[in-house]
């Protein structure tokens, strides 16, 4: 039985490479033509919207699928491309329309878009795409949720090429929502012709591509590598002009920076801080590093329970952290210092600098002003993203021992991890929350709201916070979101269920002959863009 | 008139299973015949030599007897009481283990050795007697007085020892307990001739002046001689002959009995014309209960041999021999 | 035959009892697999959702059943890190896990064989010493960290060999599956640089198994050797004036050999053990490296596909050992 | 008396006979001086960051440097022995008992004793040894006690193999008969005369686990299931230091690992040199 | 008796020492003795006696702490203590066979028999594969081992231990050598099949007239068996002399302990009498030059001289000063 299990299922997972290896009729892609990416883990599945699809899965979405429409393009100050929240352009749309009332858009389709399949692209596929979104659970619903896309009457497949989108109310997310990598459009007819019956096609969707984005799968080991091709079809954008992408799962970081620093690997993703410091010190490597929107390192205190429901407690431990020392020795500087700001908050940019800074004084008169006595707490983090958390754990450890706090280092493995921040009861907990659409609104709604979302890691409850929050999501005018963003900026910081450390950066190695590097919010690598000379 | 036994041992059998049962038909497994339908006396004050070649049964018999393991049928009564009927595993606390003790072939492996002289003398008075401290001294030091054991030995470890005074520290464990019955298990194999001698000595002054009965394992037929009262002989677990030693050695009965006396070296250098006993002894396995065991060996078996086992047979001098066609000689 | 299948039968108790024992472990690890794979903004009921599609919303008993039941059927369940079937996971990576430790413990061998022979040959001499601390030294050093030094020498340092990217570096293809072996595979299929490929990407890791296991087997070569070359039949050998080649491999090496296979048998389940360290250090796609990412995950059926699959090996691998000891050893053959 | 004078006269021997051993006992010395003393010998708080000199090389001040958070590594390493080294004994000490005892049962009494103790240690056997200790330390929780559980586990058909062997080999000598006649019922036979016989055998064997055991603490500390940081721990310590050693702070990693290695080496050459006193032709 | 000057081994002063860790063992001292051809000489001696050392020394087999110290064994004109390596190991199995005690342990294990046997053909007797296989078979045949053809491919464990002996001599013959030394070939067989093995030796010996050591602690069996005896004692040969002279008139005051101590088929125990004492240690540093001295009955004086051996009557050597 052995035997034969062996000989059936191997083919499966390799995708019959081998074949597509040898019928490949133009010249094979040159060394210059193939770019050579190391992560530390690959993609789970092929379908960003399946359940359980892990963060390289986006990148998947992101190359081998197209969406109507993508962010625009635009330059950070230092030149790195980013994007821009608030502009969108043409990916599968070749134009779009807001309705008068402002409660719908309408989406005109490329004429010459094609499926891998070679199949004409239509707007019964867009609905189909959509429909499947809102409707698989899991974190593609939730995603599409945020921006308000909830059901499937709001998908209309108008005519062959025309698609529109009805509103669910006025929501600023929706818009920017189908640019991100959940509502891609899949070939509809490949995926049910293959579904078995079922009518997302899971399994199916999950193995195989079925979409016409600028790459395909050309191999797919999972926990080894993926290998994408270009699709030479496609018109959606500018020619990628990287012919093959090899993308290796390395587990281990310092495997990955050898990699790139002796020439190697083309592109490294996920080093720790460390390297991408040397690294960009060095000067043989570029190193790119994007503050990630919305992101921050943080340490949250559970505001529900004894101790730390006492604001001048937690105050107190706001002004004991020691900043500096985290940024240097856990961080080595790569990111964006949260602290030494100062109130009344002036800007509502975020994030900003919460009004506190290493002031063992300030927080020892807190402490006694607080009235606890001396007590022993557990801090948290995930053991996955121990490379930071640790030493800023340590270094937290060593700081608050000055103020009379014993903290007790618990370190989470990552499955762990989730179960234990919803049950609410971690003392202390240190972490990092990014949100995809850049708004104060949005990060509040997940790690302050009184619904107490699992990234509530403090379980803060305020109404008076909430109301605010609320406000901010749907404001009106630009004044009365300015003012609501304000009021709950203030709260935060005076309240300070979380101490904010820094807002990190998101950070690529490359080597110098390759450009073209693109940074979307998803922080998956582009192939469209990136080029090898 | 003959005073009761000491020992009556009646159609003792030990049987060993050799692998597993079989899976397949339900067959038994196949069984070592290592002692089969044994059955002697020993008399108060007598000594009872035991002989027969490797893989004859004597040495399982010894520990059968010594109440080492249990037989698989049979009786043994020693002085009137049916031990059988206590398992092995218990007769280790029971009041007559003192009354048969058993020295082992080899001194030197048969003692802790973790033990000094003493404690290995002192194990089994402490345990089985319930001796202690000065008590206990003065038996271990009678004991070892008895068996010429010097006082500077005591705190020796068995590999400090001589072969000699291992073995002596052997009896001398034995006999600390004053045992009625005593059971030599080759006491003498591993030893040197000019020392053999003093061994043998000792253990013939220990019988008349404590009173015990032997039972005298032993191979080497010159020293069963010298020592045995009575020699029951064994082949392939079956006893072939009984009867006083001198008579036994002098005019064996038997035909195994004869070749086997015939094949001992002489001093004298004169060789015995009795043919030899060539071939090998059967398979113990699973013999065939209808066949005398030496047939094939034996120079003059006949069919009959194959079909019917001899049984022992009384000769005059209460002599005793297993086969058909013994006769007075 | 019939011994060997008694033998099979015989070690089915312990197959039951891994199975079990390894369900209730993956039950009791603590977290949640359906909170894990929920993604980060799973409502609670989305994460139900998950769990019940998981079958972890059932009883205990009822899940062991279904487990057995499926098991029965060749199914091992559903990777959630790699979103495959285990069976297809565990047969991918199998061969990758087998080459290694095969690799690694060859080097072994082919060192430690010889050296424990000229120990035992020259007792108390320098080889004697030098066989014997070089050997506890190869014991004694972590996997993870002989891994990582390997790796920083021979490829950061003096580029001697290439990155420790896996099993082929990034611009060969791996040849037509016949075998999973790549070495055999490309030889077959004649590819001689993809054999080239998968030979250098082998030699680090293997080195650092073949390290550790070199003790057990030259400690157990040295003192079977020295056993058996104090054997009296040694001297009736030499006495008989036979060579000394003759005596050494004719008659002592065959008979030490005997203790040495059943030790191999030790070695290479240890190794197999060992591998879990040393393929998360070179990213290699085997079995040992999928178990850990899947136990730090919380992803249940992978562990107990894989702890599965070593019981299953470790049963043949005595069977093997079995028999390789029957042809070897008259005694057993024809004994009992 | 005499009885202790001639061991010790044989261990005076090897130990000058065989440098190595004598090499071993001195680094072991030297160990147990770390375990017991590590705290008041340390130069440097061990816990103690400044991350004004982190990563600084070995130094007249910092022998074996400093870390990411500028503790010293020396007084880390130092410290830790007496984890380890504790985590490892405490171990053995575990699996001694158990392993031995249901070894010697089971040699001893054979039968289903046997069968059952056999069944149990194929079991175990048949897990891949270090995914079952990762696997028990992560279904229990990586606390110390776990982790001592989890290696003595995994070490337990070794010491049932071993304790076994030497029991079966003397189940049947001469002197297990002769403590049966003297009126030593089976208990007391085994506990009595057979265990203290294989006693040596089994403090060789634990010698030569204890490098094993420290080894697999290690290894599950560096799989992220060990102790709780900032404890300093060898292995914890070489998975810090291991991203370090390709950026070139290679004395982050090195000096832990090493100083793990010579601890390993050290009780695996003092086991050999034990086995030699115990039994000089056993040698394997 | 075979005439003098025809003989196939004469050996002459040899000594061994071995080295311990608690000092120098002084095994052997001055061993001299001869074999004549076809003649069978015992050794005859208690246990640590060095009559297995003198056996060893001889073909280069002691083990590494063991060295001989002086001496030379004239062996059909090779002296054997002084021949390298390589001579010795093509004199070993061809012009000296070897049987040891203990018949199946000196067997390999996992090596049909037959196979052991065409080994040393092939070394020796300069024979191929195949002929040497049968020549194997022919040797098992002349031993006396029943179908012989079948059982060549047995292995030890399937044969009794008198089998195994005979396979050990089929071995230690099958060179035809010109001496054989046979290290206590009975012990541990069974005296019925002890006495066929010595048969096989007595009539393979008469017929190649190969000269025969046969080391034994058994007098009975040295007294059947030989022509002559050497009684060893401690590393010194006390007695040499043919046998029913040495037993009709024993000089030596060890051999006529010994001979006191052997129980006959005849007498009783109060016949029979100990040697007293025990052997000396031989790593004492202050060895008395007759090592029985300190336990002999008829010490006198001139004990205390240095040992010589004297030739009492023609072929009759005693090594003492006061012989009886």
């Amino acid at each position: 039985m052995k035997r034969r299990t062996f000989l059936t299922a191997l083919p499966g997972a390799a995708l019959a490479a081998p074949a597509l290896r040898k019928a490949a009729a133009q010249p094979a892609p040159t060394r210059t033509e193939t770019l050579l990416l190391v992560q530390e883990y690959g993609p789970n599945s092929l379908d960003m919207q399946g359940l359980g699809s892990s963060q390289p899965v986006n990148g998947v979405s992101l190359n081998c699928y197209d969406r109507l429409v993508r962010f625009k393009r635009k330059a950070l100050p230092d030149g790195t491309m980013s994007f821009d929240i608030n502009g969108l352009e043409p990916e599968l749309a070749e134009s779009w329309q807001i309705a008068s009332d402002g409660m719908s858009c309408t989406f005109k389709l490329r004429e010459d878009a094609r499926f891998h399949s070679k199949r004409p692209v239509t707007a019964k596929d867009v609905k189909w795409s959509l429909d499947r979104a809102v409707s698989i659970g899991g974190f593609a619903t939730t995603q599409m949720a945020a921006g308000s896309m909830e059901k499937p009457e709001q998908f209309v497949a108008v005519d062959d090429k025309t698609f529109r989108l009805d509103f669910a109310r006025r929501d600023k997310l929706t818009m920017p929502d189908m640019a991100v990598t959940i509502p891609f459009i899949f070939d509809s007819e490949t995926a049910i012709a293959n579904s078995g019956g079922d009518p997302w096609a899971k399994d199916y969707l999950k193995n195989n591509v079925a979409g016409g984005g600028a790459f395909k799968v050309e191999a797919w080991r999972p926990g080894t590598e993926t290998i994408y091709v270009r699709n030479d079809d496609w018109k959606n954008g500018p020619m990628p002009t990287l012919r093959r992408v090899i993308a290796r799962d390395i587990p281990s970081p310092s495997t990955r920076r050898a990699l790139i620093e002796r020439g190697d690997a083309d592109i490294s993703y996920g080093l720790p801080p460390k390297d991408f410091d040397d690294l960009a010190k060095g000067g043989k490597i570029n190193v790119v590093g994007v503050p990630i929107p919305n992101a921050i390192w943080y340490v949250a205190l559970n505001s529900a329970n004894p101790p730390f429901n006492n604001v001048k407690l937690r105050q107190a431990v706001a002004w004991a952290v020691p900043y500096e020392k985290i940024m240097q020795a856990a961080l080595f500087g790569r990111g964006k210092p949260m602290w030494g700001g100062s109130l009344p908050v002036t800007s509502i940019a975020w994030p900003q600098p919460f009004p506190y800074e290493t002031n063992i004084d300030k927080a020892k008169a807190l402490m006694a002003e607080s009235g606890v006595a001396p007590f022993s707490t557990t801090l948290l983090f995930d053991a996955g993203s121990g490379t930071i958390a640790e030493p800023m754990a340590v270094l937290v450890k060593e700081s608050l021992a000055q103020i009379g706090i014993t903290v007790e280092i618990s370190k989470i493995p990552g499955a762990n991890f989730r179960g234990e921040l919803n049950k609410k009861t971690a003392p202390m907990v240190i972490n990092r929350f990014g949100g995809w659409l850049d708004w104060p609104d949005y990060f509040f709604f997940w790690n302050y709201h009184g619904r107490n979302s699992i990234f509530n890691v403090a379980s803060y409850q305020n109404p008076g916070m909430d109301k605010l929050i609320d406000a901010a999501r749907f404001a009106e005018t630009p004044a009365d979101y300015a003012a609501s963003v304000k009021g709950f900026l203030e709260y935060g910081m005076q309240e300070v269920p979380m101490i904010p450390i820094c807002q990190p950066l998101h950070d690529v190695a490359m080597q110098k002959n390759i450009g073209g590097y693109q940074f979307w919010p998803c922080r998956e690598p582009d192939f469209r863009f990136l080029t090898k000379a | 008139m003959e005073h009761p036994p000491l020992l009556d041992v009646a159609e003792l059998c030990k049987r060993f299973p050799i692998g597993r049962r079989s899976w397949r038909k339900g067959t038994p497994a196949p069984m070592v015949h290592a002692v089969d339908d044994v059955s002697l006396v020993v008399q108060r004050g007598e000594t009872l030599g035991l002989v027969g070649e490797s893989g004859c049964g004597k040495s399982t018999l010894a520990r059968l007897l010594a109440r080492l393991s249990d037989a698989t049928e049979g009786s043994i009564r020693f002085a009137g009481r049916e031990l059988t009927e206590l398992p092995a595993s218990k007769f280790a606390r029971d009041p007559d283990r003192a009354r048969i003790q058993i020295v082992f072939q080899d001194a030197g492996e048969s003692i802790n050795p973790r033990f000094t002289a003493y404690d290995a003398i002192a194990d089994a008075l402490h345990h089985l007697k319930g001796f202690s401290g000065s008590a206990l001294r003065a038996q271990v030091d009678e004991a070892a007085e008895l068996c010429g054991l010097p006082l500077a030995l005591w705190e020796r470890f068995p590999h400090q020892l001589s072969g000699g005074q291992r073995a002596r520290v052997g009896i001398a464990r034995a006999i600390a307990l004053r045992p009625e019955l005593l059971i030599l298990d080759e006491p003498t194999a591993a030893l040197d001739v000019s020392v053999q001698v003093t061994i043998l000595k000792l253990l013939e002054r220990l019988k008349t002046q404590l009173g015990i009965s032997y039972i005298f394992v032993s191979h080497d037929l010159n020293v069963v001689r010298l020592l045995c009262d009575r020699v029951v002989v064994m082949y392939l677990g079956r006893i072939v002959e009984v009867g006083p030693a001198q008579a036994v050695f002098d005019a064996p009965l038997h035909p195994y009995t004869r070749g086997l006396v015939a094949a001992v070296p002489r001093l004298d250098g004169v060789r015995s014309a009795t043919p030899r006993l060539s071939g090998d002894p059967r398979s113990p396995i699973d013999p065939d209960p209808n066949a005398c065991r030496f047939h094939g060996r034996c120079p003059i078996g006949t069919d009959r041999c194959t079909a019917a086992m001899p049984a022992l047979r009384s000769f005059p001098d209460r002599r005793e021999v297993a086969c058909h066609f013994a006769v007075e000689g | 035959m019939a011994g060997l299948l008694l033998r099979l039968a015989g070690s089915l108790p312990a197959l039951a009892a891994v199975i079990v024992v390894t369900f209730v472990l993956t039950r009791v690890l603590p977290g949640d697999a359906a909170t894990y794979f929920a993604g980060p903004t799973a409502s609670a009921e989305s994460i139900a959702q998950i769990k019940a599609m998981l079958g972890l919303d059932r009883p205990l008993p009822e899940q062991f059943w279904n487990y057995i039941v499926a098991l029965f059927h060749g199914n091992l369940g559903m990777s959630l890190t790699t979103g495959q079937p285990v069976l297809t996971d565990l047969a991918a990576r199998l061969p990758a896990s087998a080459e290694l430790t095969l690799c690694g413990l060859f080097v072994a061998i082919g060192i430690a064989v010889p050296l424990g022979i000229a120990a035992a040959v020259r007792q108390g001499k320098m080889v004697d010493h030098v066989c014997r601390v070089l050997v506890t030294a190869g014991v004694s050093l972590p996997v993870f960290f002989t891994g990582l030094l390997l790796v920083y020498v021979f490829y950061f340092r003096l580029s001697w060999l290439p990155a420790p990217l896996g099993r082929l570096d990034a611009f060969a293809s791996p040849p037509p599956t016949v075998t999973g072996f790549f070495l055999i595979d490309a030889a077959i299929a004649g590819e001689w640089e993809t054999w080239r490929s998968a030979a250098a990407q082998l030699i680090l890791p293997a080195a650092t198994l073949g390290l550790f296991a070199l003790a057990p087997i030259a400690r157990i070569t040295r003192a079977s050797m020295l056993a058996v070359l104090g054997a009296e039949f040694i001297r009736t050998a030499r006495a008989s004036g036979l060579s000394g080649v003759t005596v050494i491999i004719t008659y002592a090496l065959r008979n030490a050999l005997l203790p040495v296979i059943t030790t191999l048998g030790m070695v290479f389940s240890f190794l197999l053990g060992a591998n879990v360290l040393v393929e998360k250090v070179f990213a290699w796609p085997g079995i040992g490296s999928y178990a850990v990412e899947a136990l730090i995950a919380s992803d249940g059926a992978p562990v107990q596909g894989f702890v599965l699959t070593m019981a299953i090996l470790y049963v043949l691998l005595n069977l093997t050992i079995d028999m390789v000891n029957r042809a070897l050893d008259p005694r057993a053959r024809r004994g009992s | 008396m005499k009885g202790l004078a001639a061991p010790l006269r044989h261990a005076r021997f090897v130990v000058t006979e065989n440098p190595v051993t004598g090499f071993a006992l001195a680094l072991f010395i030297l160990f147990i001086v770390a375990a017991v003393f590590g705290p008041s010998l340390a130069p440097h708080d061990p816990l103690a960051s400044n991350t004004a000199q982190a990563l600084q090389p070995p130094s007249g001040q910092y022998w074996f440097g400093t870390d990411q958070l500028g503790r010293d590594i020396f007084s880390r390493a130092l410290v830790a022995a007496r984890l380890d080294i504790g985590i490892a004994a405490a171990s053995v000490a575990l699996v001694f008992a158990m392993g031995g005892f249901a070894g010697l049962a089971s040699g001893f009494f054979g039968g289903w004793t046997d069968a059952l103790v056999g069944r149990l240690s194929d079991t175990i056997m048949a897990f891949p040894l270090f995914v079952l200790a990762m696997a028990i330390v992560a279904a229990l929780g990586n606390t110390v006690p776990n982790i001592v559980l989890a290696t003595a586990i995994i070490n337990f058909p070794l010491y049932v193999r071993v304790a076994r062997a030497e029991t079966t080999t003397r189940r049947d000598a001469g002197f297990v008969d002769a403590a049966r006649v003297a009126g030593h019922r089976d208990m007391g036979v085994l506990l009595g005369q057979v265990m203290p016989n294989i006693m040596p055998l089994m403090v060789v064997q634990m010698s030569l686990t204890m490098g094993y055991a420290i080894l697999n603490a290690a290894g599950l500390s560096f799989i992220g299931l060990g102790v709780r940081p900032p404890t300093p721990e060898w292995g914890i310590m070489v998975a810090e230091g291991a991203s370090f050693i390709v950026s070139g702070e290679w004395w982050v990693a090195l000096f832990p690992g090493a100083t793990l290695m010579v601890a390993v080496f050290c009780f695996n050459l003092l086991g050999d040199g034990l086995r030699d006193i115990v039994d000089p032709r056993r040698r394997t | 008796m075979m005439a003098a000057g025809a003989n196939v081994l004469a050996v002459d002063g040899l000594s061994v020492a071995f080295r311990t860790r608690a000092g120098t063992v002084a095994a052997l001292d001055r061993v001299s003795f001869t074999v004549g051809k076809g003649e069978t000489l015992a050794l005859v001696g208690e246990s640590g006696s060095g009559k297995s050392v003198t056996a060893y020394a001889l073909l280069g087999l002691l083990d590494a702490a063991g060295r001989v110290t002086g001496g030379s064994a004239s062996f059909e004109g090779d002296d054997l203590l002084r021949a390298s390596p390589r001579e010795l190991a093509s004199i070993r199995g061809r012009r000296v066979g070897m049987i040891f005690q203990n018949p199946r342990a000196a067997l390999n294990p996992i090596r049909p028999i037959g196979r052991q046997i065409a080994d040393v053909l092939r070394r020796h007797a300069g024979l191929g594969p195949r002929a040497a296989k049968a020549a194997a078979v022919e040797k098992l045949r002349e031993v006396g081992i029943p179908d012989p053809a079948r059982r060549a491919a047995a292995y030890p464990f399937e044969l009794s231990g008198g089998m195994c002996q005979r396979v050990m001599i089929a071995i230690a013959v099958a060179a035809s050598p010109a001496l054989l030394i046979a290290d206590e070939p009975t012990t541990g067989l069974d005296v019925t099949t002890q006495a066929v093995a010595m048969d096989i030796m007595a009539r393979l010996a008469a017929e190649n007239g190969m000269g025969t050591i046969l080391i034994t602690h058994d007098l009975a069996l040295a007294a059947e068996r030989s022509q002559r005896i050497a009684v060893m004692h401690a590393g010194h040969i006390v007695e040499d002399a043919p046998t029913a002279e040495l037993l009709a008139h024993p000089r030596h005051p060890y051999t006529r302990g010994l001979l006191a101590a052997t129980p006959t088929a005849a007498g009783t125990l109060d016949d029979l009498h100990s040697v007293p004492g025990g052997l000396p240690d031989l790593r004492r540093a202050d060895l008395p030059p007759c090592r029985y001295a300190e336990r002999c009955e008829r010490r006198v004086p001139g004990c205390d001289d240095p040992l010589a051996w004297r030739e009492l009557t023609p072929g009759h050597l005693v090594a003492c000063w006061n012989p009886a």
